[in-house]
């Protein structure tokens, strides 16, 4: 790389490991940052030097932005990759990563604040042309009479949503008019304690929404391309479980022109970097929901299908160079499932850490594992539950799915529950072979 | 391993109090050691910043313990972040402490810069100190060995 | 499939499980055969059925036909995939096979037993215009006269061969007019006692060549496609240790032109599967050794390169069906390489059988791991070494080269010896990274 | 497992001699038995082919061996190849041996036929034949316990 010669990641687990692959491909050093927790892990091994930065709880490592920063002065590391959770889309730490001098593999620290606040980031789809949700456009003021209009306006029932939440939190459905009131300032009460933040807005409830998603990069020279869309629909408790590329039963037309949408909306925000534009897409009509400002979890699925490696494009993109894609370069060949393993009973989704006493994972043509684990891992019990990624890829969506089906058959972990059988489920369950199913549709099929 | 590295590390030991040192990369692994003259302050440790061994391999254990065992009931003081050591408050100035000096608790013991701010690290006990880990303008990672005070 | 429901895996180890994910791909139940030093592998456990066959010694089971043919028969398959290696160009075997109504998953036992005598192979190739090496063009005689001017018209030194000889056994240098008598002589005696066979034919000795090798694909309804080559360069005692697609250098219409006289070569024949034309390659020229009338160890490169899973399509064949691919379907992209993960001392080559007390694979984006083994897993003394196949794809030579550097590093096999050090020395060596090395570069290079 | 599959093991069952038969395939195992009618020639005895569990589970465990326990010292003939297992030379044919018969050593025990060829199982030893495992037309893999003579 030109600029970048040694990078912190700033994070841990799978991604962390996927980061540190990345730069291994571009003759990067790499940094590896952990916790106590984390000490022994070895992918943290892996990389050319790690440092401590902390005890166990996330807020005095992985969180604490002092810390991070130290270290990359006292390795004299030159950039700091954020992954995804954590402080990825925390502007200020962005900026603060600038100030002191270190590329932010990231959007610049404004574009990530704009669009964390999402009315202000609907707004600003709004006049990109993106659809939106019909809503209140905008804060809802303290007047009942102007709040009720709106509401009657948008139609019942709606969702009431704060600001500056996210990740399916900070939100309430409201049926009537008569519990309206009521609904508003509940969730503003719980938006000032959450988010410090009591700025409200509301938005049509759509009923049996699919979660479809458009991947981006954008260089620092203007240069934006879209590498289509992702179906998440497959979630719990907000938490996606399964993603695939392409969605199914998305034209190619729908594809040209919301990804069009997309990188359009890029170039006039001046967007830097890898991001996902999610929307809710019901009747054939897209609605814009977010964008995360990051790299996502579910990555793989858009690699796979296109042959382009997003890790190593956002750091190039970082380094500040130049896209190597046009829009016309990227093709999408055959179909591609991801499967989230989360260290969980399968069915109460309680977490299970522990060690891991025997590892194995599938092999073959087709499949892929991102995984940070092995035999005798210890699964820390303060983080998050994933414990890997098994993504297949086949000609068709169905050759991808027999392929995830067997790889799920050949995949072992002893000594900690893990979803595995919930996914060995998933693929044979008849709905979800169908596929186009709505963002609900997994946790009624639990609730059965 | 290339020639330049080794002789980056030579200069690094001759310019440090240390009187060895060993690195293990992957397979590698050089130890390099000068003669008798005691350090004047500090006690081999090893360097702070890992470098990654292959995966699969053993990770060198810590030698703080067998140190610590010398001075049964001795303390030691950990750094509480990420950041550079500072024994001294400027670079002209005598050290907080050294080897052999006797401290109160609440005594400053060194100072761990990070992201420009001065913290002074304050010594918890009273006592005597044994070993000083570190030497001035060392990175240091948290949760590391910073002193032994018996 | 329309014809195949059932089909018997006559193989053990990695392509035993690779043809089992490749059944499983086709929707068609799989039996299992084994010896009984392999009944407890856990790849045996996956196929729908297994049959124990006979002892660990392989004559007694995996190359035992009457055995092989009954497990077929009190399963009720249908079909049979004999592998490599083993039975799986034996002619008898072939056609007991479909003698007893079963499908077998190859060529026509006539082509295997026209292909397999060398001479007749080379004299077949010779007349469908494949570059053959100059030589004697059909067995040598008696008459020492007509060896001797045959010898002097080939020139000095060359290469005394077994017509029923192959992987580098039954073959002997000859520098001058003077010891060539006495050469023929021993190779004879040699080739009487190994092959049964004592006729002998003799080529020009190639100095330094490369092997590169061009996979085709042949339907039962004429149509032929050649799927590019592979370079196998990097050999030791004449076994390949790493391979690689494309090969370095050659050109599009080198390609174009060798890959399109295969394709005719089989169409000539009336080929029937999948095959290899393997090549000597010296100063840009091709000079034809041999064909494999089966699946090759290092298949999975052509696969990366083309996104075509090889064993799906031979299947296919056998089944009946005709090619889903015309020539013009076959795209190459990027560059992949395989490394072969020996149970064995990386210098020595002893093999070293025994317990894998801990095995943990590579992942991330284009890595593959084609292997039967796990933790736990026993390494048999009685078969071949190789306990699985490393595999990396990437957009260039060197990026592929790059992640099996990274894949090598993160592979870990515990318990046994194994050549992963000497592959971690070998993608590093800078004669290997310009590519394009002879033959006897490996074997040059362990000898320092 | 679906019903058409149950219903088909149930037939085998009761087509059989058996008299309690136990599959697992993956997470799903299937445990049938019919009522006291102890089996004429027979003893239940484990399905001749291993339907694949899910890998990482343990295999289930031979049970010859507490069979072969009842009868300590007795020898247990297993086959010497794959093929099918025939009691009798002929189906009109009475079979070579039911249980409680008494053999001598070269004494013909049953047929396994392998490609067409019928091969003959000779006793190696004398005694009385304890168990019978397999049924008429059973495939048979090889080392599978055909006898116990005890």
């Amino acid at each position: 790389m030109e600029n970048i010669k040694k990078l912190v990641i700033a994070n841990r687990g799978e991604i962390a490991l996927r980061i540190l692959r990345a730069c291994r491909q571009l003759g990067i050093q790499t940094v590896a940052l952990h916790s106590v927790a984390d000490s022994d892990a070895k992918y943290v091994r892996l990389a050319d030097e790690s440092v401590c930065i902390g005890p166990a709880p996330p807020f005095a490592s992985y969180l604490d932005i002092a810390s991070v920063i130290s270290a990359a002065e006292v390795t004299e590391a030159n950039a700091i990759h954020p992954g995804y959770g954590f402080l990825s889309e925390n502007a200020d730490f962005a900026e603060r990563v600038e100030q002191s001098g270190f590329i932010f593999v990231g959007p610049k620290a404004e574009t990530i604040r704009m669009l964390g606040d999402k009315i202000s980031a609907i707004q600003l789809m709004d006049r990109a042309g993106i659809p939106c949700v019909p809503g209140s456009n905008g804060p809802i003021s303290g007047d009942w009479t102007h709040i009720l209009e709106t509401a009657k306006r948008i139609g019942f029932p709606l969702m009431i949503k704060a600001s500056g939440g996210g990740g399916g939190k900070g939100m309430r459905l409201c049926h009537d008019e008569a519990s309206l009131e009521q609904a508003v300032l509940l969730t503003r009460k719980e938006a000032a304690a959450a988010f410090n933040n009591d700025t409200l807005y509301m938005e049509r409830f759509l009923e049996r929404p699919r979660h479809v998603e458009f991947q981006v990069l954008a260089d620092s020279h203007g240069n934006v391309i879209h590498l289509g869309e992702r179906d998440c629909s497959m979630q719990r408790r907000h938490q996606k479980v399964i993603e695939e590329a392409p969605a199914p039963g998305i034209t190619e037309s729908q594809r040209d022109r919301i990804g069009g949408l997309c990188t359009e909306a890029c170039r006039q925000l001046g967007y830097r970097g890898a991001g996902t534009f999610e929307f809710l897409y019901e009747d054939e009509e897209f609605y814009f929901i977010e964008v995360n400002t990051r790299i996502q979890v579910e990555h793989p699925v858009t690699e796979m299908i296109t042959g382009i490696d997003l890790l190593q494009e956002q750091i190039r993109i970082a380094d500040g160079q130049p896209l190597r894609y046009r829009q016309d370069d990227v093709r999408f060949t055959g179909h591609a499932f991801e499967c989230r393993i989360n260290a969980e009973d399968p069915y109460t989704f309680t977490p299970s850490p522990g060690r891991i006493t025997n590892y194995h994972i599938a092999g073959g043509p087709g499949v892929r594992v991102d995984s940070h684990v092995y035999s005798n891992y210890q699964v820390p019990p303060y983080y998050d539950s994933m414990i890997g990624k098994l993504i297949t890829h086949g000609i068709s969506r169905s050759d991808a799915l027999t392929r995830m089906h067997g790889a799920l058959q050949e995949m072992v972990v002893d000594g900690i529950s893990t979803n595995i059988p919930l996914h060995r489920e998933l693929v044979i369950d008849p709905g979800f072979i169908s596929g186009s199913q709505d963002i609900h549709y997994l946790e009624k099929k639990l609730g059965r | 391993m290339d020639l330049r590295k080794i002789k980056k590390l030579i200069e690094l030991l001759e310019e440090s109090a240390l009187i060895e040192m060993e690195i293990t990369e992957g397979d590698n692994t050089i130890r390099l050691s000068r003669a008798g003259r005691p350090a004047p302050a500090t006690i081999p440790h090893e360097h702070a910043v890992t470098v990654g061994p292959a995966i699969g391999e053993t990770p060198p254990t810590e030698q703080t313990g067998s140190l610590a065992d010398e001075f049964p009931g001795g303390t030691v003081v950990e750094s509480p972040m990420v950041g550079t050591y500072y024994n001294a408050p400027s670079p002209e100035a005598d050290p907080f402490v050294e080897v052999g000096s006797t401290v109160q608790a609440g005594q400053t013991l060194c100072i761990v810069e990070a992201m420009k701010t001065f913290n002074q690290i304050e010594s918890e006990s009273e006592g005597v100190i044994r070993v000083i880990y570190k030497n001035n303008g060392d990175p240091v990672e948290y949760g590391e060995p910073l002193f032994l005070i018996g």
